[in-house]
């Protein structure tokens, strides 16, 4: 088990951009002071909007979904659906507006793991990958990218990762439910052809709908892949210290955990989303008791 | 420079002189050191830690938590570590952080109950003992199995005769009156009621028309629930002489001194810390500003010195 | 164009059948008169009028409201004209507007609600009679007053022997079980329970030290209320036969939903209309928009349909 | 007694103009559609945020500090001081968002009684006397218009004051608390002056903070003149249903009150601002009780 991460802090972040991003998405740049911590590829912040425009009670996470240093600081990107309450007001903010921002959270995804990485993402989910095939860049490892939508407008940020791929190496591999572009279908019939065009072992990272990622953990346990997937929870506080955000363990898992693992983590039946996760490898979790 | 007028925040309950008013809500805070390297523990009145049972629980199936207008529903199902791990684990990190310990022990029988107190109760480091009546998310030994004064009284003192630390009973807000309640619990032995935990609260799926919990209920938290607290705690302080430890919604300084104007010794600061994990020195920093400015010395003259306005027009 | 499926919307109660589930809750909507420029009262399920006590009430000093996270309590104390006006002069108007009225009645003893329904009992254009059981604002005869279910019981047998019309008995949520009253006042011969009326609360001005409100509490009402008071309505729909009318917090057409499910037969619009005087029409319109897109063809099918999740982990 | 004013419907209104208006203040543009009746000097409306960006649940009563005819309906102009979270919710909201609002409601200044109008502002109170001194104006009337503020910087609107007077006849007499603009000390001095000078009856309209109006009623009260005071309470409907805003009534208010009254102004007690008020003549309330 890998050891926890700590390290996160609550800052105030100001928002250096913010604007429409297609199919009714966000993009937002947010700037950091320099007391917080670089996000890796796959965790992900808290965000809570002032209180005086805060709908929510809770803040709501967010996969980093870009990182870049700047004078004094961090920008952090995300990427974001307004799907409700918390982030149809945070898709209300104007440059310059001020939120609190929790973080790094989680562990991401393992990118120095053997084996030729695969990015699997599904629609919105792509955000962490964006972010991880830059990274997966930068340390010279060549990615094959496996992008899906429901349809080619929900092809969110594809134009990102184009020129993600286009500087650091690696080849898209788009699908649409539709046909709309790419191949028709879901992300799993791409990645079989991918995998099977790899030699030696693959290891899957993979962001998207709860379907998606149960479509792929399958895919991989049948097929001998590791599979890194970015899960979601209802969150409260994003540390571990709620005891919101459980994910069921595999039995695998449950009898793989030894009593005195970190209890931040989760228990033998329960690992944390938040502080275990996001980012679970397929075989830990009992995709049967997690809808 | 005006000479600054000593202020003491100091709070007795029973044996037990805490620093000052603020302490951490059980199960907010978890085992007092995961938020260490953003708030020190020490500078909090105490750390109430998340109870713990005789057993680890592993707590209940997802979804667990529900948010709903200025408040959330959990139903955690008491997951801990058990309170074996607790006392060889936790507790020594909590002392080496030097902060005053308050531990939060549930049961389901007072059998149960005994047993934890035999282990707790007299542990070096442990400074206090919060019972938990008042779990809203367990199959037994809850909230509503507890609301019964007689059971309480009986309960506690047996308790008492297995501790000399400050021994806190936590009601529920459930019931017809927590002010009965309290009385039982002052004489049962306890050194001070914490009036109160969270209400039992349910929000349902329309889409799929299930729980948005995996139980059917849960126990609401957060701002929304704080006017029914302050109620129910100044209910608690006007029926018994033992302090009253407040809680429910409690997220700034003011909120704060509106629970030691309607009578409580202390506050408890919970679901604030999901959304600022410094929440609790925060409202510390707040409340000690709002004293000051009101040229307070001790928080005697605050506690209770709300005015209650005159009977109803009828 | 798709032929629609017809969308029976009526329910039962005792001997009333209302068109729709949609009330207004007793106090928030006046004598049912006044927002009828915008909104046409005969649309509405019933309007269920503000309570009325044997004499006029002038009501409580200001300040009355108080806003909170997500609620409001209030303070007014029974303001009401009067048994006899209401029905000499706000009945007429009423019934001239073709609503369904059910009157409601608040009495400090058995003997005064007997009186009072001595009066709206049989009165023509009543069509039901909601007794208030827990009005948290009034000195004598609130809500603790009732909360006990032997009292309860009594007092609706002797009403029933004084009315035919639908009966409703409506209830505190500050009791230890309020399934326990549902079930006295089924036995007493109420035709429906109303689950719930507003939670004691309170607020403080903490830079003058007093209640927000001229008395120490009020009434809490609200969507901050909403996930109490669903879990309230459920526990008294599980406990009883006879329909449940939920109260509390409902806004939207989505929360209507949610008391249908938790198995309310109707539900009551309370502080929605101070924010939209449109409000229950909202609601209404809502809620059938919702039902057509599942098909529903009668509210049984959705009524208590909530699935109950299993067990707590234990 | 005056009858009650129905007639009063919630709209969506669109924000026109907003902007900081000196000494932290705003004024407001709101453009009503055609079904809104158009205000009188003195009525108050019920502005409500949209919910994603509304931290409060009631609305916030508004007095109307200008009307003007516009295609489609009418232009209403605020003039509010963000003291509390839902005006500075308000304060937020650019050109082009929408607000619900509830009114026309409750009554008005009286402008057409007998005897020489002086209008009396203090502070934000100025805003519904904006309004009443353009109506006066436009029915010929000659007003007096005396203006307090704590300083000078709180003599908000006093540009708009100025022009009105100009445009339409009167004068005006400014004090502020500490002197730093007109004469020193409160409205009182002033409007004593004012009365000295006037032939015949005085009928004093006024509003702003409570002390201010409580001594314009003892001194009107004491001079044998009318004061119409524009009176503020906590509110939640705003249109006499939920009896939650009464002001006590004096002994003669209650002694004249007849039981017959329509029972949505108020009882034998207690007054609703909503209905029966905002404005008030000083004789029917009981100063004693209210504060
Ligand atoms: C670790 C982590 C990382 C995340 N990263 C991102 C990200 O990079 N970009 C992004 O857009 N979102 C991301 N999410 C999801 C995001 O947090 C949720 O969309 C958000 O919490 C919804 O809050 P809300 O207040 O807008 O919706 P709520 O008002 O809470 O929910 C309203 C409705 O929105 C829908 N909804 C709620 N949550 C989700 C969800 N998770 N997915 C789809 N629909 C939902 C449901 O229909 C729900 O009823 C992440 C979540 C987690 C746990
Ligand atoms: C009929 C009527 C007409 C009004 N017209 C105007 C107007 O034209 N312009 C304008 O600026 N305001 C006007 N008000 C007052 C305005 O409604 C309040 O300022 C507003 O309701 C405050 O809401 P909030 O959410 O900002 O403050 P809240 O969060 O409700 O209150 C926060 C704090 O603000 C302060 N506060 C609250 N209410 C008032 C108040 N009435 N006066 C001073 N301080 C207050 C208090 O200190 C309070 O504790 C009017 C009120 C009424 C009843
Ligand atoms: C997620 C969560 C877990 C909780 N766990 C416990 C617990 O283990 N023991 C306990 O006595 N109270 C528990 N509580 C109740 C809190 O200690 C507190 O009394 C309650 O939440 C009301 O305060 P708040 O509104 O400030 O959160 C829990 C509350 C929450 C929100
Ligand atoms: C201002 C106000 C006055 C009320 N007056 C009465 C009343 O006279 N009789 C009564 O039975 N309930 C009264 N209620 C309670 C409501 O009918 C309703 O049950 C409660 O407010 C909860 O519903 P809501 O959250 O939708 O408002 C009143 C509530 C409010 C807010
Ligand atoms: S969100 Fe609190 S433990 Fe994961
Ligand atoms: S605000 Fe409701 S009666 Fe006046």
């Amino acid at each position: 088990m890998r050891a926890p991460r700590p390290g996160w802090s609550q800052v105030t972040a100001r928002v250096a951009e913010h604007s429409p991003y297609g199919a009714g998405h966000y993009w937002l740049d947010l700037d950091v002071p320099a007391g917080f911590g670089a996000p890796e590829p796959g965790q992900f912040v808290q965000i809570m909007l002032p209180s005086i425009v805060n709908p929510t009670l809770l803040p709501r996470p967010m996969s980093v979904a870009a990182v870049a240093r700047r004078a004094g600081g961090h920008r952090l990107g995300f990427l974001y659906a307004p799907v409700g309450t918390g982030t149809r007001a945070l898709a209300t903010l104007a440059r310059g507006a001020v939120v609190q921002t929790l973080g790094p959270l989680g562990r991401g995804f393992p990118l120095d793991q053997p084996g030729t990485p695969v990015l699997v993402a599904g629609g919105r989910g792509v955000a962490p990958l964006l972010f991880a095939a830059e990274r997966l860049g930068r340390m010279g490892r060549r990615a094959q990218f496996v992008f899906g939508a429901r349809d080619r407008a929900h092809l969110v940020a594809l134009d990102e990762a184009k020129r993600s791929l286009a500087r650091w190496g690696g080849r898209l591999h788009l699908c649409t439910d539709d046909g709309s572009r790419g191949s028709r279908g879901t992300v799993v019939e791409p990645l079989r052809r991918v995998a099977a065009g790899i030699d030696g072992p693959v290891v899957i990272h993979a962001c998207g709908p709860h379907a998606m990622l149960a479509a792929v953990a399958d895919w991989a346990m049948a097929h001998d892949a590791r599979a890194w997937l970015a899960m979601e929870s209802v969150m409260a506080c994003g540390t571990g210290v709620c005891r919101g955000c459980p994910l069921a363990r595999s039995e695998p898992s449950r009898r793989a955990f030894r009593d005195d693992a970190p209890s931040l983590l989760g228990n033998r039946d329960y690992a944390m989303c938040c502080t275990e996760g996001p980012v679970f490898e397929a075989r830990e979790l009992d995709w049967e008791r997690i809808h | 420079m005006p000479r600054r007028r000593p202020l003491d925040l100091s709070v007795r309950i029973g044996p037990l002189t805490i620093a000052n008013p603020v302490v951490t809500a059980s199960g907010t805070y978890g085992y007092g050191d995961e938020y260490a390297h953003v708030q020190d523990p020490a500078a909090l009145g105490a750390v109430i830690t998340k109870t713990v049972t005789l057993r680890p629980r592993v707590g209940n199936a997802p979804a667990r938590i529900a948010e709903t207008a200025a408040g959330m529903l959990n139903t955690i199902g008491l997951e801990n570590v058990g309170v074996e791990r607790f006392l060889s684990e936790k507790l020594p990190k909590l002392r080496s952080l030097r902060a005053t310990v308050i531990a939060s022990i549930g049961g389901e029988t007072p059998g149960e109950l005994a047993r934890l107190m035999d282990w707790v109760g007299e542990a070096p480091g442990v400074s206090g003992i919060e019972v938990n009546f008042s779990c809203p998310n367990v199959a037994r030994g809850g909230a509503r199995y507890w609301a019964v004064p007689r059971r309480l009284e009986r309960t506690l003192s047996d308790l008492r005769r297995r501790t000399r630390r400050a021994m806190i009973a936590k009601l529920s807000p459930d019931v017809t009156s927590v002010g009965d309640l309290a009385r039982a619990c002052e004489a049962g032995g306890a050194d001070a009621v914490t009036a109160v935990n969270t209400f039992v609260g349910m929000a349902i799926d329309v889409d799929r028309g299930t729980s948005r919990l995996s139980l059917a209920t849960g126990g609401l938290s957060g701002p929304a629930i704080k006017p029914l607290a302050l109620a129910r705690c100044h209910e608690a302080a006007r029926a018994v002489s033992i302090p009253v430890l407040g809680s429910g919604g409690i997220m700034s300084g003011r909120d704060a001194l509106e629970f030691l104007l309607a009578g409580a010794a202390a506050v408890q600061v919970g679901t604030a810390s999901f959304l600022r994990p410094r929440a609790a020195l925060g409202v510390l920093e707040e409340l000690e500003a709002l004293l000051r400015a009101r040229d307070v010395r001790r928080l005697d003259e605050v506690r209770g010195a709300y005015l209650a306005p005159g009977a109803a027009h009828v």
